[in-house]
């Protein structure tokens, strides 16, 4: 039952990362990018997390997994608004349409 | 299913293809930032090889390195060498179009990168390559059979290692040889970091980072993450005695640390900047050579720990060494002398 | 279960794979950057089910680090644009 | 396991570290914790000729864990005889740095934490007998030597500094390469035991390739040379002097070493090519500092010549009597080590004195400064081969092994490689003769600045009397015959 | 463990990936890269070969050398950059000068 809740999870978890990818490959401009490293990121990792959580063999590691996502969620968060802010003040108008 | 045994192979050669590729890349593509950045994900897909290898400590220390103070390293002296760059690159309409020409206005002709000396003739410039890549591969054919050869198992030094594992004062057989059975190769080690410090201070080449106010949300960050990070240091010394880590991979973090403490605009009080730096910078192979030494007056061999207080003098030497690569790492990132 | 896993993996590098065309195409070092963050998401993953598979929790410690450091080349990144600029300049365009 | 013999090896490589460090905690005493040092060290090295001469080669286990787990040291008469060397030039160059950084200031903090470090990683390599260990030694050799090159700033020294780093790196990465196939094929990186082990086939030979055409790159033999020249003549003139009197007798010294205890029996071919190089090197580095304009330059084309010599012994060692040959270039190494230096010093006094070094002006200053000529006379003596000094006894040998198996050819070239080197010397003697039309503007020199050259200078000379001393001591552990001992 | 033999043959591609790269490209921080590419190649042969042991748990001193040599090799970059830099300030060229003599 874990198992296969892992599994899905896990699943899941991957299909986000390959969302991620393709709109990194597909969307036209930065801003459009920038939504899907976050998918990726936030969605796609916790999802692989949890799934590994249930097949963690301590509290301790789970906790560990915990706090790689809570990391990458911060340095994504955090990478998004200086890339933004970057791309803002060097002139890169958002796409529209 | 049988192909499904075939899933772990599949995955090395996608990560031994994609190494290649990048280094393929890293080294030939026209612009310097791509070939910069090919270099930082090159990096990465290492660590993962390491993973899979499982070489744990050389994956952390790769990842840690290459992630934290070669990458920045690299960046920072990109930024020096094209100053110009950001200028040249904000036609926002462009998609592509400009990173087939990487010698932009400000850019003067050597930037560019621009492949071979144009004063030999053309003819024996190309009779020059093709040796050299006859030569290149023929050489590449030989390490491949020596390496083929070299393929039957054997275990190496793995059975001594674990044999004498209890003497060491540790109980992972890694740091077991780097801190005592071949500790002398890590002494001089540190040796070469501080050296090398002492070159890049003696060029004495400013570095002109950190001078502007950081963004908000940066500052933030390394609030943040700084604290985070020497506790994560802490805790690789700690588990290096039974597990994967120790001072290379805790000293890296360290150095990543002051790295982003530096580009967040944080820097060292001007109190600290003089001797009371050098002193971290050189504690490292100050106390590593003097337990090395002081053992013999106990009668024991050089950098010959006796068994009983192994563990606390690797424990003494971790901590050293590990304050001293992280603040020697950090300092050549900032380059100039403080 | 091994097996998934591995696959997972492949599967996670395939698209990490994937990725890396966006690092080298850009067109702008601001998307070299993003896919080069996203990079670092996708190999974090791939080492978490790596610890999984080959029973190694100390590669979770390698994820760890990863995650720790991700922020640091994207910061550098940054502000090696931002010092390239003159001072003054910056709402010039 | 002699405490005595694990004190002089500890303080032989740590005593110069650590006053490097000493160097980089308080600059502002640089110049007399180097001095310290340079005095200490240089006891540890005489102290250890007794103790070799009478209990014979020392192989001591680091930590006490020995091969193939551990680390060893391992010194015989071939590490003893060039510890020495480089403890004499590294004295005469300490007392020479002194008065000539007063006139560099800015680069004298640290010049000395980088040469004290360049002379724990020559005496750490000359002790070492793991093949990883002299990896690193070669790394904190390569990598300070480079720094030191770049020391006087300008464009032409950095850009040479560049390259020599570029070239030092790559050495030493096919050097670890090497290392990485062996140990892998005999599951240990000591030198004695891989001795034992090694057998001919691919993968010695792949590693003998590879480790040879990295340290030949280090050697700057030709044509690996192209680097050497800019390095040697930008530097500050005492780093000129320890780049070109110690830094490639380092990596001489390891291919010395891979060849006896290693590779020696795996190729016939390998040492005609490789003296035949070393030929080449002879009669082509002669000839190129012949036409040299600057003094330094020339010095450092002489190397080129003198690092010819080194190799010509490959091709002898095999036949007839073929230690003798080892011994002739040993022995050519430690007098050019001594007159090399004396030279760059030498240049170095003759900079301060005229502000420049360009050959044709040097507007009679054998009259103005006659110690500075006649040590760099001196030195030009030995570095000839005229008797009675070191440069004489290693070339006397050389033609002995090479009379005795016939090879005429390499007679040949070692004569008139003397008869070049015999030019290029009194070239610059004769325009030191030579007033010149326009009035030089002169500085004075320091004493301390000539004595150290004139010193050493006349350490070269000495060198061909001490040859009843020194060769039973080069002897010690027999180190250029083919079986060596195996670890107790 | 044919896939540990597939990523030392890698090691071997770059190697001389690196060594055709630092022969043949001019820029200074090109070379650089490529000297650490060939770093990269000789350590994932070093401790590559080191997991072919019979039970399966990597020879730990190769292990150890590669971590030795990774922070020797961080080392040498950081002063050729620093050294890449000074040159550039002082002659305003990134590459090297193909003139031997002055």
């Amino acid at each position: 039952m874990l198992a296969s809740l892992s599994v899905v999870l896990l699943l899941a978890g991957a299909a986000f990362f390959l969302g991620g990818s393709v709109g990194m490959l597909r969307f036209p401009d930065v801003y459009t990018r920038l939504h899907a490293l976050t998918k990726a990121d936030n969605l796609g990792l916790g999802l692989v997390v949890l799934g590994l959580m249930l097949q963690a063999e301590s509290l301790a590691a789970v906790g560990k997994l915990f706090v790689i996502w809570l990391l990458l969620l911060a340095a994504s968060a955090t990478a998004s608004q200086l890339v933004a802010s970057w791309a803002q003040e060097n002139g890169f108008a958002p796409w529209r349409g | 299913m049988a192909w499904l045994t075939g899933l772990p192979l599949a995955v090395d050669l996608v990560l031994g293809t994609t190494l290649l590729w990048l280094a393929w890349r890293a080294l030939s593509s026209p612009d310097l930032f791509q070939a910069v950045a090919l270099f930082i994900a090159f990096g990465v897909i290492l660590g993962l090889v390491w993973a899979r290898l499982d070489t744990i400590d050389i994956a952390l220390a790769e990842i840690a390195l290459g992630a934290g103070v070669t990458g920045a390293l690299l960046l920072a002296a990109l930024s020096q060498l094209q100053p110009a760059e950001v200028d040249a690159r904000a036609a926002p309409s462009a998609t592509g179009a400009n990173e087939h020409q990487a010698g932009q206005p400000g850019q003067t002709a050597e930037t560019a990168d621009a492949d071979e000396a144009q004063h030999k003739p053309a003819v024996f410039r190309a009779l020059l390559a093709a040796v050299m890549g006859l030569l290149l591969l023929a050489a590449l054919f030989g390490l491949g059979l020596v390496t083929w050869q070299l393929w039957e198992p054997s275990s190496g030094l793995t059975q001594q290692v674990n044999t004498h594992l209890p003497e060491s004062g540790v109980e992972h057989p890694v740091t077991a040889v780097l801190l005592n059975f071949r500790g002398y190769d890590t002494l001089l080690e540190i040796a070469v970091l501080l050296l090398a410090l002492i070159g890049v201070w003696s060029l004495a080449t400013a570095s002109n980072l950190g001078d502007t106010t950081p963004e908000p949300v940066l500052a933030a960050l390394s609030r943040l993450l700084a604290p985070l990070m020497i506790l994560v240091a802490a805790y690789l010394v700690w588990v290096g005695a039974h597990a994967p880590g120790g001072a290379f991979q805790a000293g890296s973090v360290l150095g990543a640390a002051g790295v982003l403490l530096r580009l967040s605009g944080w820097r060292l009080p001007a109190g600290a900047a003089g001797w009371p730096l050098r002193l971290v910078l050189a504690l490292g192979v100050a106390v590593f050579a003097f337990i090395g030494i002081a053992v013999i007056g106990l009668g024991e061999p050089l950098l010959g720990y006796p068994t009983a207080w192994a563990k606390h003098a690797i424990l003494v030497i971790e901590l050293a060494a590990t304050l001293s690569i992280g603040a020697i790492l950090a300092s050549l990132f900032i380059g100039g002398r403080p | 279960m091994q097996y998934f896993y591995f696959a997972l993996i492949l599967f996670l590098l395939l698209t990490l794979v994937a990725g890396l065309w966006r690092i080298r195409r850009g067109p702008t070092p601001a998307d070299r950057m993003l896919a080069a963050q996203l990079f670092g998401t996708t190999a974090a993953a791939i080492l978490l089910v790596l610890a999984e598979v080959s029973d190694a929790p100390a590669l979770r410690d390698v994820a760890l680090v990863l995650a720790l450091l991700a922020a640091i080349t994207v910061t550098a990144f940054t502000r090696r644009a931002r010092i390239s600029l003159p001072p003054g300049d910056d709402d010039a365009r | 396991m002699l405490p005595s013999g694990a004190v002089w090896t500890a303080a032989l490589v740590f005593t110069p570290l650590l006053a490097a460090l000493a160097c980089f905690l308080a600059p502002r005493a640089a110049n007399w914790i180097g001095l310290l040092a340079a005095g200490l060290t240089t006891l540890a090295a005489a102290t250890m000729v007794p103790t070799l001469m009478t209990d014979g080669p020392l192989r001591i286990a680091v930590g006490g864990w020995g091969a193939p787990l551990g680390i060893d040291l391992y010194a015989d008469g071939l590490s003893a005889v060039l510890l020495l060397m480089t403890a004499v030039v590294g004295l005469g160059v300490s007392a020479f740095a002194p008065a000539y950084f007063g006139a560099h200031p800015q680069q004298r903090p640290w010049f000395w934490p980088l040469w004290l470090i360049l002379w724990a990683a020559l005496n750490g390599l000359y002790l070492s007998a793991d093949l990883f260990n002299l990896y690193v030694m070669l790394e904190l050799l390569g990598l300070s030597a480079a720094a030191l090159t770049a020391l006087s700033g300008g464009g032409p020294a950095l850009n040479a500094a560049m390259r020599y780093l570029l070239v030092s790196l790559l050495g030493s990465a096919a050097y670890l390469l090497g290392v990485a196939l062996l140990y892998h094929a005999h599951a240990t990186v000591d030198i004695a035991l891989l001795g034992a082990r090694i057998e001919p086939g691919m993968l010695a030979n792949a590693a003998l390739a590879v480790m040879f055409a990295g340290l030949m790159l280090k050697t700057a033999l030709f044509p690996f040379h192209f680097w050497l020249p800019p390095a040697h003549a930008g530097a500050p003139a005492p780093v000129s002097a320890l780049l070109s009197a110690l830094v490639i007798k380092g990596s001489f010294y390891l291919l010395l070493r891979l060849w006896l205890d290693l590779f020696g029996d795996l190729s016939r071919l390998l040492p005609e090519l490789i003296g035949l190089l070393g030929a080449v090197a002879v009669l082509w580095g002669a000839l190129q500092a012949l036409q040299q304009q600057r003094l330094k330059l020339m010095i450092a084309y002489s190397t080129v010549a003198q690092i010819g010599y080194l190799f010509l012994a490959f091709p002898l060692a095999g036949g007839l009597n073929g230690t003798t040959a080892w011994r002739a270039v040993v022995y050519l190494a430690l007098a050019h080590g001594l007159a090399k230096a004396a030279m760059f010093l030498s240049a170095g006094a003759l900079l301060r004195f005229a502000h420049h070094d360009r050959i044709a002006d040097l507007d009679r200053a054998v009259h103005r400064l006659p110690l500075t000529l006649t040590a760099f006379v001196l030195a030009g003596v030995s570095i000839m081969g005229l008797p009675p000094s070191g440069g004489f006894v290693g070339k006397w040998l050389l033609l002995e092994a090479a009379f005795q198996q016939d090879r005429w050819g390499l007679a040949v070239v070692v004569l008139l490689g003397g008869v070049l080197a015999a030019a290029y010397v009194f070239k610059v003697v004769g325009y030191a003769f030579t007033p010149t039309a326009i009035a030089q503007e002169a500085e004075s020199v320091p004493l301390s600045m000539q004595w150290s050259a004139l010193l050493l200078a006349l350490g070269a000379i000495l060198l061909g009397f001490a040859a009843p001393l020194l060769l039973p001591l080069l002897d010690v552990g027999a180190p250029f015959e083919p079986i060596v001992g195996m670890p107790s | 463990m044919s896939s540990v033999l597939v990523l030392a043959l890698t090691g071997a591609g770059l190697i001389l990936l690196g060594l055709h790269a630092l022969i043949v490209k001019v820029h200074l921080l090109r070379k650089i890269l490529a000297l650490n590419i060939i770093s990269s190649g000789i350590f994932l042969l070093l401790a590559g070969l080191a997991a072919r042991t019979p039970g399966g748990e990597p020879d730990p001193v190769p292990q150890a050398m590669v971590l030795t040599g990774i922070v020797v090799a961080v080392a040498a970059t950081a002063l050729a950059l620093a050294l890449l830099l000074a040159l550039r300030s002082a002659t305003g060229r990134t590459r090297l000068d193909d003139d031997n003599g002055q």
